[in-house]
């Protein structure tokens, strides 16, 4: 039952989530709603060592929505923007797939158990909400690769 | 009487479906209702035969086609009491409500450029308008908007931790030019009392306002007798199609509002400068008003009558009583909204321990268990009670207590299913 | 290609019916047009299959409707060369044309109050809007309702005796704020030049609306092509059903507008005293849509696309160019309107000597063939051509020439009827 | 063909028309539109001798709307406010009957030829807009009946 969707590394997160707190030295914030249910996430973004991203966030909300915050603030700690970037466009990939791609792991990691959540529309949204926030937040930020980046911006 | 679930289910088509493999059960009519065989009929078989634009023609279809507009439009006004002239069809019962809305700004606007307009409609800086904190978006925005466009204050009656609307918060006073409140809501099932709130406009010379989406799909309605002045609900709610609302008015109030939309049809005497509008309702039709849908609706009203609502309120009654009990006996279950049915409709939001609404409709959906989660476009209510959203029930005639005791299995399967079942609880259910 | 009208017809079961105890001849496509059996299909099936409430649930069906709802704006956008997030769903063009003129008043009475609005909304006394003497009514009242709730001025362009734009008469100058023309004249047929219009209006900062009721259905258009801002339709008048129309928004506008009917489904946040809008086109679409309609409608662009809008277009204007002939030929009948084919669509308006068109019509009806008689809701064009009313045909892809042969035929009956056939032509025809 | 909607009568009346003028001491006029067609009248009314009606009207519009203000002139014109509020009745009453009520000669007069138009609803606008007028006209000017007229002036 729901099997698909609610993988054990979800509820894992769900129950367990990483990364929740703010940042002192973010650069900036970013909050999303997601107005057809109500999830609400903020996520920060700062400088880390040699160049990488510190994130954090908190929000609230369904299963799906705070155990892909926190598989995201795990999986995109201490990367550099460039990859950030890459990553970002990988888990969008993946969610509009209607459950016809077959995830990378070696790149995305435990959010490789998202990859059912494509097959119910009504429930992507939910995984994206933090993913849309740290890419707002990044942007504004100025913590942006102008390779993978700049397209987008325009 | 009770309803024959097994016969009235076998008119409706949709219900024979499976979905993600098992069958279907429908408990998500609060948002839209499912469509008997004879609605669907009957729509097409207006397109078949007299399809027209109606009002405008002067041929053999555009007769039959006006004809069958107008019929339809007298079935609906006699389903709750009103007279033909007093009701408007509409898109769906937010375009019913910003209709009047609208009038309040619209007049206030024509009044600023010198025009004369009905007094009762003009807003001011220091005049408000009155709504609940239970209202549906669609009976809370448009006011938001017209406050924001004419000065005026947004005011309203809070809630009680039952779900009821607190009296003692009531804010309306001599500057109130409109009360506004919802007959049902469509997240706490809460039923108000209407009739008071509207002798209380009008005491305080307030105009009044019920939006019934929630109460004449499910229970026998005179317009006239609540008190009220205009109210709103929608077609598809009531087993008829998409596309269709309908506003009622007094014709003498609907008569002395300035237009909503204009266009073709609403009007009197059109020159370049200048034109004039015809009376209510036409005034509010203009374009080529949803002809085969008003024809499907009332064939929906027929069908509806001939089961009675009565029986219909009676039976959604049982169903709300029994559903309210065995979700009261469920651990980590709290209803949100009043606990028993007394004054009270088929609406049912709960929330689960440790669950977030969403999964658990999840889940239930996986069963087959179709139900709404989220704010239910009634978000303040949910901040009132502190939930982020609820998980909502809303059976409705085709519904039987066998899906009751569906729902309910599938909650319990869902607080399994993330391992939030208080432990003396996971056997034996 | 030449279209195959008997089995086009043969789609239609409308058309398969007695009027007056004679075939139909349905010439009031104008109006509204007939609908193929698909389209009629493809409605059922939603409602059979995956009614729900879309963008409201998580269920199953709420699902499958969201996304036939979603797809159907798709296909529908496609069809004009726009994306979908320009495309706005409303109850007709009525209503489309509406939202944009209150995208006017209420930026203004927004801007009154000190809310920020975008500049190119708010109207002040000084200000006008231009329109054209040749508007249907849906494009002339909506747009003096926003000047006398603003204090802007109205203007148009004159008419032609020939029924074209008098481009001598241009009004459009630095205080135009918007400019609204009908792309082909449902009561002259008349072409107009838009894609210079347009340019006229965006020289002069003034934004950009065209009425292509008339045009979608009978000929390609792509919208960007057009060079205007905004453009709307109806689906009833495009095989599609009543109750559903379209408004095309270029996406920087229409996110830059402020909303007009508000409640569920159009927010992003909100609170008893403040609400945020959602993207358009959402903002747009408040309350539970008009879904089967949607559907519905992308089917019958589906249908019309099968059959190549080039050769619906080319279809008509041969009908034309031969009623037009035949028409001439009579004594006593007069167009309104270009007498030529050059520029110009299929609606065909006269007036025949001695005759009201009223009469006319009902003559022709009892014959069978169904016309439309009145001012066409464009009563300031029949001032213009100092005639109370016409007669209009207008015919579609599912009319023959034999159609046009037997509109002939029944004038001339009119004619013999009344007495009004001059002496010389009594016999022969 | 249309011979149940254009009696003789009503083509007589039309392309004949009586009772087209205005007048000189009229106490009241009425001028009504149908929307949907364009048509147009005007009625005046005046006092006649021994409390009786003088009436005339000018219109544009279809042989029905013409025929029928041309006929209703004929009939009303010298009858007293009681008489003329029945007439009204007696027509409006024959254009509801679609089709189903045999008129009375002795009371309609011409007005008889009218019948047919109450199978046609498109139509029916046409034959009673002159009466519609003469009506409000007529209640203008305090030519009215207590008895007939005052239930449906409240
Ligand atoms: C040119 C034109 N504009 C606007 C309209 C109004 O369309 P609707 O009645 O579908 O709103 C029509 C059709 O009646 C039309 O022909
Ligand atoms: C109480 C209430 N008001 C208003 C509405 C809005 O109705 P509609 O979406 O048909 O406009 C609804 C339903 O969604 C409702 O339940």
């Amino acid at each position: 039952m729901s099997d698909d969707l609610y993988q054990e590394i979800i509820l894992d997160h769900y129950k367990n989530p990483r990364g929740v707190h703010s940042l002192d030295h973010a650069l900036a914030e970013s909050h999303q709603v997601n107005p057809t249910c109500g999830d609400e996430v903020t996520v920060w973004v700062g400088e880390g060592d040699n160049g990488s991203l510190d994130v954090a966030y908190v929000g609230q909300g369904c299963s799906i929505s705070q155990a892909s915050a926190s598989v995201m603030s795990e999986l995109v700690a201490g990367k550099d923007a460039a990859t950030v970037s890459k990553l970002e466009d990988a888990f969008m990939e993946l969610m509009q797939s209607k459950g016809n791609l077959q995830p990378d792991e070696d790149v995305l990691e435990d959010a490789i158990a998202f990859a059912g959540v494509s097959k119910y529309p009504a429930r992507i949204k939910c995984a994206l909400i933090s993913w849309m926030a740290l890419k707002d937040a990044r942007i504004k930020a100025g913590l942006t690769d102008h390779a993978s980046d700049i397209d987008e911006e325009n | 009487m009770a309803l024959n679930v097994d016969e009235i289910r076998s008119d409706f088509p949709i219900l024979k479906r499976d979905v993600r493999g098992v069958p279907l059960v429908y408990l998500d009519s609060g948002a839209t209702s499912q469509k008997p065989s004879v609605v669907l009929d009957a729509e097409r078989a207006f397109y078949e035969t007299s399809n027209a634009a109606v009002h405008r023609g002067a041929h053999a279809l555009a007769e039959e086609a006006t004809d069958a507009y107008e019929s339809a439009r007298e079935v609906i006004a006699g389903f709750v009491g009103a007279s033909s002239d007093e009701i408007v069809f509409t898109k769906n019962a937010t375009e019913a409500i910003n209709l009047v809305a609208y009038a309040f700004s619209n007049a206030t606007d024509k009044h600023r450029q010198g025009i004369e307009v009905d007094p009762r409609f003009v807003l001011r800086p220091g005049d408000n308008i009155v709504v609940t904190e239970m209202e549906h978006h669609a009976n809370l925005i448009p006011w938001q908007e017209v406050c924001a466009k004419t000065g005026a204050t947004l005011k309203w009656f809070g809630i009680t931790a039952d779900g009821r609307l607190d009296m003692e918060s009531n804010p309306i006073d001599q500057n109130t030019k409109i009360v506004s409140v919802v007959h049902q809501s469509n997240i706490l099932g809460t039923i108000n009392p209407i009739e008071d709130i509207m002798r209380m406009a009008h005491s305080a010379g307030a105009l009044g306002f019920v939006d019934m989406c929630q109460s004449v799909p499910h229970m026998p309605v005179d317009v006239h007798a609540t008190g009220a002045d205009f109210a709103a609900w929608s077609g598809h709610k009531m087993l008829g199609p998409t596309g269709i609302g309908l506003l009622w008015g007094k014709s003498e109030l609907l008569n002395a509002m300035p237009p909503f939309l204009s266009g073709g049809s609403m009007i009197e005497m059109v020159n370049m400068d200048h034109s004039t509008y015809a009376p209510a309702p036409q005034r509010f039709e203009a374009g080529v008003p949803m002809v085969a849908q008003a024809v499907a609706l009332a064939t929906a009203v027929g069908y509806l009558e001939q089961i009675g609502m009565d029986n219909v309120a009676e039976h959604e009654h049982e169903l709300t009583e029994y559903l309210l009990n065995r979700l009261q006996e469920l651990p980590g279950v709290h209803i949100i909204g009043p606990p028993n049915a007394i004054d009270r409709g088929s609406a049912v939001s709960f929330v689960v321990d440790g669950m977030h609404p969403h999964d658990v409709g999840h889940i239930m959906d996986s069963r087959g268990v179709a139900v709404r989660v989220g704010h239910h476009c009634a978000w303040p209510t949910c901040r009132r009670f502190d939930v982020p959203a609820t998980t909502r029930i809303t059976p409705y005639l085709y519904n039987s207590r066998a899906d009751m005791d569906a729902a309910v299995e599938a909650i319990v399967a869902a607080q399994e299913f993330f391992g939030v079942l208080p432990e003396s609880e996971k056997v034996g259910l």
